[in-house]
């Protein structure tokens, strides 16, 4: 939905620390950038929000993420409105955090479909308050009593960035195209998205898997943008046609390197699998993770010493190669193998 | 002594395309190739992550070569070469023909009507094909919590066939879902709070046909009859039909059933295991070869 | 709204003529790509059509091109569904081939607004039906009175191209967001896109300004792409990022160098105002307007004597430069001048 | 001997930066300087084709060195080096912030609430600032027939502010138009059938406080009062309010009137004969310099 702007927008550049003390409200309704655990995950961003105890977090998504993990691991979301809810390689699995939270009774989960939020933040980002979707009826997800917010009276129309419902079915009035189901515009307080370079004036771009990351940056009230490197804004429009931000929806950038660790920035580093196998082992009992926030989250000074700590070896392991990841990272049982040519392509050509 | 992968590329066709015996592979791969095998090469094919993913690469290196992949992320017709972790790892971009994102996929290639196959797991499957991955039991308490939809309920609706991977246990094959994630061939109807089939609820949508085509799982292969009720087709190797009926929540049809499944050749397995995961990502060792299989090999 | 269907798509390669003859039907609904009478306007296709005596066209646009104006002087448009029917530099003025079918009763108008039309193809690209926008309420577009398609009879459902309303005002139901507008998604039969570049596959691929050919070519049933130039596919997955277009949606691949003449195509060449200016003239009565089409439209053997005609200079004076386009045409009354450095840039920076 | 437009760019700043007199300048020069004075350096810009694009370039030359230049075509904040002649003209993409498209400009951008300041032509306007660019007499048998909305409608509704530049003739400035293609402060309600202000038919949007903010003509510059009713606030010089109220078709407020529309200044004039429009595309010729600042220029 529309916010009219009298003027606008200038991106001011800031640290990590003072980006999240400005912008990372505690009780606000924040959306992150990337999908699923593997990809431009703004995780300094989020590590250091638990560093600040940030709480109380409307979560509204398209994925669980490294952020979510983390967030859920300090039990600082309340409400988690998205469609997937494990996270990072532990596919198939909910977050082990996560699930203690909800039994606990801390945390509302409002559950959606990935092609449901990716209409929702589409709406939310082009200004529409709806958007019509072929939501599939007969699925529980829009059954009007697995309502969740809804349920805990949370649609009463007080809060801004809550619907009044969860959906609308109704009939399809152009064509006679049967049943449709309107969904609710995604309109977060904040989003916070990692790319891989913006100019200093804010436009920003990356490279490699799309995500939905420029629908969030249109559908949040505020956008901060954490960048691997910073560059003069003239630099960024050499090819205008790569980038996906346009400086005028940005707010504050924070250049930090390697800051979307340990999910993956294409064509500068790879996601880093054994971490996160720590991370999810850590979250199996909670003295394990205690131990890890204190190691990890608290323990270091800044991003940068949370780096060092990591290694250099991983840091060379983790560089991407031009093809945008890294083979030198053992992901599995075996290194990978080098490869000259894909063997679809090899075989039987495009 | 190791083969470089072009040597290894070099060996393809010198390895026999005919069927391997029971104990010369593993479950894990019977299932890769049973889900490689429903892969048209005129498919557009949208896979979630796991053994999904392996099973339509593997089919785009053997049967479906021209098939397109879609990945959620917004990957189009990436050509792999390793094995990607995730439906936006990198990987699964390389040499794409677009990178779009999730409005991509899901708007433009999938609600738009040009995904011709969804493959997908699954935590819990009824008797129609309806699919839950999000809860068992009271939904607001439930006994156990899932991952919830993904794109779940959305491709699994929209592709034109859909077909899942699923673990058969007794209490994951039932006649209903405590929650159905993504409805199958009959579903309620919220309006009249009748239990239909789908292509009246859906009635007069462009999707009102599209539905589940198959199941893929650790004891056998599964489709549906015209009533769009799930019957058994075929029994793995060594699985017995009295093993499958001790599986299975309801009273499953058996009387189609054609026989076994069939086993993976061994260019088929020679493929997935080299190039498909060769790092052991989702397959959980390398099974040895046959010594007349490795012979060949060795011999290069 | 969407299109199920069974097996992915197969683009063949055909020439210009074949493409007409197959795709171009009399009395189907087609949008032609670019913007205005500027911007990548596929007007080979558009006088191949005329050449071929196609018929009763339904144009549903954004803009009123080089393609609308020919099909006007060839009186094949019936139903000109669109927003703004001037057309290339003629900015401001009603095409006037266009003003003359419309009083001798040969046209139905039906009017939009850009930005009407623009959502009515990003809906017809998502499979949506409609989508809500905020259609100015108190504008006539909106009013009931005024759809054409209505008065005419043709919203009675038996047109499946033709939705049985031209709008609907609805309350807002989620947000308590006053009224807002929904409107009906665009789907036409044909979509005819001019690129710079397709692989032999059919993956598609420009620079510069960016239109909505990307929203039309998922909008349409057909999709035929005219390309300056084929290239092997593999040329085109080395930088996906960078393609607007996947293969699977595009029937048809015609190359068809400076196809988009007298408009521009950025990075191969610029647009030809003074043509523009002799087919406005020649509009301005219909002896010239025939002598127009005799000499340039039905005389050519090709479409390469076409290009041949006019002649070596102009080629050479429309080719781009490195910045996208040509300083070397005379648009206006003095030659453009050379600059170093935008003025803007070098007094206020970015 | 001619200067090179490195040499012209140094000139700038020696060139008076004062008004200049009447007769020094010509009328589309004086409107091109009227709009550039709308542009605030922080707005967000979205201008049509024609004055509005030669006004706001030159803004950004000036006045207005850090707005943000929209052009629907999908340009954003484009350095241009040649003057446009459409909206989707290359020459407006150079070295832009990002290239989007229709969905961008009036979707993501406007929509959305970014734009701050619409620019926009019109045929006609009423006294409420409601704009018809569609058609004069019956809407299906038209006495004049315009190209139609384009962007008007969408700009004209969804900008935070929006002004018009509109050549003054009676029929032109109407008590009601034929046809409203973009509505003004007031407008019909279509749901009860009444003229009402435009907040209460906009009621709870969040557009409901957009609108007119200025008209600028071939004889004055005008705004709009607190009821929504336009009035002149300046004659261009030369113009007597009685020439501007024969050209008026309504009983026009001239009571606010503060004096003459200021003239552009040398420095103004400069920078759009020798870097706007050099290329005299939009300006029919370029006027002579005064002998006092060609001597500036010749001196170099």
């Amino acid at each position: 939905m529309a916010r009219i702007r009298g003027k606008s927008k200038t991106a001011e550049i800031l640290t990590l620390d003072a980006a999240v003390k400005k912008y990372a409200l505690s009780g606000s309704q924040i959306a992150f950038s990337g999908f699923t655990g593997f990809n431009r995950n703004p995780f300094a961003f989020a590590w250091e929000m638990v560093r600040q105890g940030v709480k109380d977090i409307h979560s509204i998504d398209r994925h669980g993420s490294c952020c979510t993990w983390l967030l859920n691991a300090a039990s600082a979301i309340k409400i988690f409105e998205t469609d997937w809810m494990g996270w990072g390689e532990m596919a198939g699995k909910l977050d082990i955090n996560l699930g203690r939270n909800y039994k606990a009774g801390k945390v509302i989960l409002e559950d959606y479909a990935h092609g449901a939020m990716a209409m929702r933040f589409l709406a939310g980002a082009i200004g529409a308050p709806f958007i019509p979707y072929n939501a599939p009826l007969g699925s529980d997800l829009y059954n009007e009593k697995y309502d969740a917010l809804g349920k805990a009276g949370l649609r009463d129309g007080k809060n801004p960035k809550i619907a009044k419902k969860k959906f609308i079915q109704m009939e399809e009035p152009f064509w006679g195209n049967g049943d449709t189901v309107l969904l609710p515009a995604a309109m977060p307080d904040l989003a916070v998205i990692h790319v891989a370079k913006a100019g200093d004036k804010g436009t920003a771009h990356w490279r490699g898997v799309g995500t939905i990351d420029k629908e969030i940056s249109f559908a949040c009230d505020k956008v901060v943008i954490i960048a691997e490197e910073i560059v003069p804004e003239a630099e960024m429009r050499k090819y205008p046609e790569a980038n996906q931000i346009p400086y005028f929806v940005v707010d504050a950038i924070v250049e930090c390197p390697w800051g979307a660790f340990p999910s993956s920035v294409p064509y500068y580093y790879d996601y880093d699998a054994p971490f996160m196998r720590v991370m999810d082992a850590a979250s199996r009992n909670p003295d394990d993770l205690n131990k890890f926030l204190d190691e990890w989250v608290y323990a270091p000074a800044s991003w940068e010493e949370f780096l060092i700590k990591q290694g250099a070896k991983k840091l060379l392991d983790l560089k991407a190669e031009s093809t945008g990841y890294s083979t030198r990272m053992l992901r599995g049982k075996k290194p990978a193998p080098r490869m000259k040519m894909p063997l679809s392509v090899a075989r039987s050509g495009y | 002594m190791a083969k470089s992968m072009e040597e290894l590329m070099e060996l393809i066709d010198k390895i026999p395309d005919t069927p391997a015996k029971p104990g010369e592979f593993i479950l894990p791969e019977l299932m890769a190739i049973a889900i490689a095998h429903e892969v048209h090469n005129d498919d557009v094919v949208f896979a979630g992550t796991g053994l999904p993913m392996v099973g339509i690469m593997t089919a785009n290196f053997t049967n479906a070569p021209k098939a397109t992949l879609i990945y959620e992320s917004g990957i189009c017709d990436g050509k792999t070469m390793h094995v990607p972790m995730s439906v936006c790892d990198q990987r699964a971009a390389n040499m794409s023909s677009t990178l779009g994102g999730l409005v991509d996929t899901f708007g433009y290639y999938l609600q738009q009507g040009y995904v011709t196959l969804g493959f997908l797991g699954g935590a819990a499957i009824d008797k129609y094909g309806g699919v839950n991955v999000t809860s068992i039991g009271d939904y607001y308490n439930p006994s156990h919590r899932f991952t919830g939809s993904g794109g779940n309920s959305d491709i699994g609706t929209m592709a034109h066939r859909v077909a899942y991977i699923i673990l058969q246990e007794k209490r994951r094959f039932l006649e209903r879902n405590d929650y159905t994630t993504t409805p199958g061939w009959w579903c309620w109807d919220f309006k009249t709070n009748e239990w239909k089939p789908k292509k009246e609820v859906w009635k007069n949508t462009a999707y009102a046909n599209n539905g589940p085509c198959g199941v893929v799982t650790n004891m056998g292969v599964y489709r549906f009859d015209a009533e769009g009720i799930i019957y058994l087709e075929t029994c793995h190797p060594g699985i017995t039909v009295e093993q499958v009926k001790d599986n299975c929540g309801f009273d499953l049809n058996v009387s189609k059933l054609t026989g076994d499944t069939p086993c993976p050749t061994y260019q088929e397995l020679f493929i997935l295991r080299e190039f498909v995961d060769p790092e052991l990502i989702f397959l959980p060792a390398k099974t040895p070869y046959t010594p007349d299989i490795q012979a060949i090999i060795d011999k290069g």
